[in-house]
């Protein structure tokens, strides 16, 4: 037997978690849905005065994003473990380390892809400025590649467990917050006039890492979490 | 070399040297926690601006120095689990998860009740504090992971993946908080240099620092040497040693 | 890992396999070497280890046990989860499966259905699937697969008596074509072929 | 020494319930840092010996092993 | 057979429910170390600044209260479902009411009373003025009640499905706003010296309101929910 | 609806039951009146509409079918699912059982688990159960329930042959004590007891 080709095998799993995805809305979430409810939320927490709202937007959309990631990291796995599927794909023949990589992948598009395209919309209703618009899609869309990619190792580390909970979000929040620092920051530097290269320049950088050594560790964790 | 590698191997050799060591270390290293609080709290001079409240920082920088160490030391044990699959070095990386957490504990707790008569507050979000609480979240986040699995050995090995990680991020970490807070520059709120700090103040630190290393060390081997026990409960030594000790 | 140095005829082999869960030592000195051609079930009661050997000789399992393991072939393993995505059809199940082997035409997909009787249902989500149907898909590979090592956790769970049929039908075409079954099950396997039994109280093959 | 009397000890100069609610916290973290694991020892041995009696004494009851 | 008495009945399943809660010692902490993290998540992205982060402090803690309940009550029937407990408890002969109420109380226990009792560390960290401390509390306790029973409704009729349930989750946020905005303002009011009392009253009578009907809800939602 | 009007005999009575699910129609015109002491097993292969019969009968499908479903005592369901919480021990699961019936005592319980021969597992978590011990836990409640009338869905599912044949000794004392069983199994049912059988492509009881 001559197994599939890598890159078609990883193809192949794209899509099907794509499709997946795509069939059921509650699984990898609607982060755009939770988006914009919690968009909404907080100017009636915090009282709608514009320009406060206005000046707190950068980091408001950016703590929003994060948390839309954390809450959909936790399924990346889950139904596969739970139906089986991932004891046959850790027995498949190819890389397991581009494997993980492809379901990190479809995770993004669903989530942080789809969530930096339309921050637009979610930025104008809260006031910000249109010159940040640019950095505010920029960053979301490099960031949240980051944070799907910790996320995963996360969500790899705890899917087996019997008694695990929402551990993931007490063992990625921290890892999550550098990407939060320079997010938010490059926003700001754009509503301040200031160059926003820099911070796109260091979340690029954290993407090259993460992307580098990310699936290494989501593959040990899953190796870990398959043996019972 | 090989054959120091191969005995810190071996549990029961591991189990009685820590048991010779804790025999004169752990009172010299009460002994020295004493001696440095009763120096810093009773025989050293009052700081000119804070008055008293600073002797506080005998117990509150040397916890947040160790607890950070001891992180390192964390991830070391495991990288050293995972790549030689070393069974003590698991042990040791779960040993210090915890202690990591109570130290931490003591710098954030120590820090927010000194805070309060010198800044008027209990908490302000700067960049050392809250990296230090980040740090605590860490250690939490290790010692949840372990006791989250039911099978330990698999346990020590998620740990050790999730301390790998750390140890990669926690630079990051730190960096970009420090950025971010320099960003912010508020004005009102200032650490002062530490390099000013008198000799008076200077020595006994100093030596609180060494004591509060040696309690880590302590702590550790106490904590290994149960976690050895619970592993080995089916080998001859451990039942040996039960019967002896625990039959009473 | 997969051994090209190894003979032929050995697709697996296994040494002094020892396990221990609970506190219970559940198999120990296990020695296993099957060959080509071999129809072996593990036998024992509810409890007694099977499933456990079985994932780890499939290379699932990797701490807590003792002893070795060589695997120096493709394996098929089919555990007690059937791996199928009730949001997908039947169709799409096998067309993306996730166990990395080459990718199936169509045309084989829809003959792989028809033998286990979904004929009809390839583009029913699965989950609108009955118990037995839902295992069937997964069955599917068997007539998809080339793995010449077959490991089938209780294949027959669920199967209506028409499908164990057809099954055991299916698995003796696998062996006649020099293929390796190990299987587990508490219903009594009828197949026109030599069974050997893996006895996991003794540890040895019969 | 640097305090004259006991009660300018406790006081401090108005700081003392900081300083000593500091340190009595850190005694409390590290008395149980170091009790906790040799009472978790103890029990530990003392349980393991009492199961390794027991088990001597008689058999178990089911026909299982019990390593 | 006599079945057991209904108080009986509902005892067992509050502590039945309780102790799964506790055997994942996790899932205990995590609501209160998710609140922790994403408090700290705030200064990181709005900025540290002390009167800026006192002044968003109610709207903040009572956001991440929000969140933090809706996240967990998604989970109150999943797993009972998907193990078919809840076919079981759907054929018990006890009025099903009661058995739901009890559900919910055994998560609320778990989440909005331990967050209640927690918040004042929190709020001590963003700032909050000692004296608008007791309001938050009490606002929470209150608040979060609610928030358990409305978030029970979405978990019954979501849970059975296979797909599209984020929308009805939804359709249960427009019931967790008011709760927001009495809540808030509560503690609001308390930081402005203004009396609390009218706002905590309003919570009361939304508790009293959801106690006597999410449960005939949430029943109905199971009902369907478990009908394939 | 529980009515007590119904002659004592009957304990369960449905007429012209149908479903269509899927498009197809699975069954249609089903009669039945199940009496004290009958053992009725209901026939036909994978995706027949057994377990959609019986979920309709036990009262868990309430929307979408045609006809009549009449209750008349109370009944325990066993569907395919276990309803075994893992994190719970089997002693645990028992205890608190969520279906509500009376509490039992613990060593009613306990007798339970000895009868499934589960002695010594009592307080495990069931997770680290295997399959087949897994589903013992939920069969324990066989020996503890009262309900005359027993549902029950491929009961035989990952029991092992000892453990099949001393469910059929169950089902046997439960018979003669006036009980009534009505079962899926695609394996045979050996129990010395006159056995009817409803087959859902007729109707018919035979
Ligand atoms: C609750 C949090 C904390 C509070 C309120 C706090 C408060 C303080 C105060 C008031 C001082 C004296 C500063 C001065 O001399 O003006 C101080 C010194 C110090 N703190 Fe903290 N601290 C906290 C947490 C930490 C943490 C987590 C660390 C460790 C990374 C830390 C490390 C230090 C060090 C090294 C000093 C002495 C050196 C210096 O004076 O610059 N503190 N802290
Ligand atoms: N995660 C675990 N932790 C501890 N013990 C476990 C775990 N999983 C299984 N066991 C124990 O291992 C033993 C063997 O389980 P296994 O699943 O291999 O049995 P099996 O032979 O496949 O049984 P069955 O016929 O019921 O499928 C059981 O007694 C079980 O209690
Ligand atoms: N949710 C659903 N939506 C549509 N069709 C369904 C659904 N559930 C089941 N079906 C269909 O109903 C039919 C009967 O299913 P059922 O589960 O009753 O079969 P069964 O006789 O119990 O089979 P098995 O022996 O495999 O358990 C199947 O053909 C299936 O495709
Ligand atoms: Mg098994
Ligand atoms: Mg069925």
């Amino acid at each position: 037997m001559k197994p599939a080709s890598t890159a078609a095998f990883c193809f192949r799993l794209l899509r099907r978690q794509l499709v997946l995805g795509l069939r059921r809305p509650v699984e990898l979430g609607n982060p755009l849905l939770f988006f914009a409810m919690v968009v909404a939320l907080f100017p009636l927490g915090l009282g709608p005065a514009p320009d406060t709202l206005a000046s707190f937007a950068p980091g408001i959309l950016w703590i929003v994003a994060l948390l839309s990631n954390l809450l959909t990291s936790d399924a990346v796995f889950r139904s596969d473990l739970e139906d089986g599927s991932l004891e046959q794909l850790l027995l498949a023949p190819q890389p397991l380390y581009l494997a993980a990589l492809s379901y990190v992948f479809a995770q993004w598009l669903l989530t942080g892809f789809l969530l930096g395209l339309a921050s637009p919309v979610f930025a104008l209703m809260l006031g910000l400025a249109p010159a940040a618009i640019p950095a505010l899609a920029a960053s979301l869309l490099l960031g949240t590649a980051v944070l799907s990619l910790v996320g995963g190792i996360g969500a790899a580390l705890t899917v087996g467990l019997k008694r695990g909970g929402m551990l993931i979000s007490l063992l990625i929040l921290p890892f999550y917050m550098p990407v939060l620092i320079f997010g938010s920051g490059a926003v700001q530097a754009a509503l301040n006039g200031n160059p926003t290269g820099p911070f796109l320049a260091i979340l690029a950088a954290f993407l090259c890492l993460s992307i580098a050594l990310a699936p290494m560790a989501i593959a040990a964790g899953l190796r870990i979490s398959i043996d019972t | 070399m090989w054959t120091l590698f191969h005995k810190f191997g071996s549990p029961p050799w591991l189990y009685r040297l820590s048991g010779a060591i804790l025999r004169w270390l752990l009172p010299i290293t009460l002994l020295a926690l004493v001696a440095g609080a009763v120096w810093g709290l009773l025989f050293t001079p009052p700081d000119f601006r804070q008055g008293n409240s600073y002797r506080i920082i005998y117990i509150h920088v040397p916890a947040a120095v160790v607890a950070l160490a001891g992180y390192y030391v964390m991830a070391i044990a495991g990288a050293v689990s995972l790549i030689w699959r070393m069974k003590m070095a698991d042990i040791a990386m779960r040993a210090c998860a915890p202690i990591g957490a109570a130290l931490t504990f003591v710098a954030l707790v120590t820090g927010s009740i000194w805070g309060k008569p010198t800044w008027g507050t209990w908490w302000v979000w700067d960049a050392r504090i809250t990296s230090m609480l980040i740090l605590f979240f860490l250690y939490l986040g290790v010692v949840a992971l372990y006791e989250a699995y039911e099978n330990k050995a698999l346990a020590a090995k998620a740990c050790a993946v999730l301390s790998l990680v750390g140890t990669v991020n926690i630079p990051i970490i730190y960096k970009s908080v420090d950025w971010w807070y320099s960003l912010h520059q508020p004005a009102s709120i200032k650490f002062t240099g530490g390099s000013t700090i008198d000799p008076s103040m200077l020595y006994p630190l100093l030596f609180m620092i060494s004591a509060f290393y040696c309690l880590f060390v302590c702590a550790l081997l106490l904590n290994m040497r149960v976690e050895i026990l619970e592993r080995e409960q089916r080998t001859a030594w451990v039942r040996a040693l039960a019967t002896e000790r625990g039959g009473s | 890992m997969v051994n090209d140095s190894a003979p032929v005829a050995v697709v697996l082999s296994a040494s002094e396999l020892g396990l221990e869960r609970g506190g219970r030592e559940l198999f120990s000195g296990i020695n296993l070497q099957l060959t080509r051609g071999q129809l072996v079930q593990i036998e024992g009661p509810n409890g007694a280890g099977k499933t456990s050997l079985l994932r780890i000789l499939a290379g699932l399992s990797r701490y807590g046990f003792t002893g070795q393991v060589e695997r120096h072939v493709p394996q098929l393993f089919l555990g007690h989860q059937s791996a199928v995505k009730g949001l997908l059809t039947p169709r799409e199940n096998l067309a993306w499966h996730v166990a990395g082997e080459s990718s199936f035409t169509a045309a084989a997909i829809d003959a792989a259905l028809a033998a286990v009787e979904l004929y009809g249902y390839e583009d029913v989500p699965s989950h609108a699937l009955s118990a037995g149907q839902h295992r069937r898909v997964n069955l599917a590979r068997l007539y998809l697969s080339q793995a010449p090592l077959w490991l089938l956790d209780e294949p027959f769970t669920a199967i209506d008596r028409g499908g164990v049929v057809a099954l055991e039908a299916r698995m003796l075409a696998h062996l006649e074509q020099g293929g390796t079954v190990l299987l587990t099950s508490h219903q009594p396997v009828a197949v026109a072929y030599p069974l050997l039994r893996l006895d996991l109280t003794t540890g040895q093959l019969q | 020494m640097y305090f004259e009397s006991l009660s300018a000890v406790l006081q401090m100069d108005g700081h003392g319930t900081f300083v000593w609610s500091a340190y009595f916290i850190t005694l409390g973290v590290i008395v149980s840092m170091i009790y906790v694991p040799r009472r978790r020892e103890k029990r530990f041995l003392r349980q393991l010996g009492g199961q390794i009696r027991r088990s001597e004494g008689s058999n178990p009851p089911s026909a299982r092993k019990e390593v």
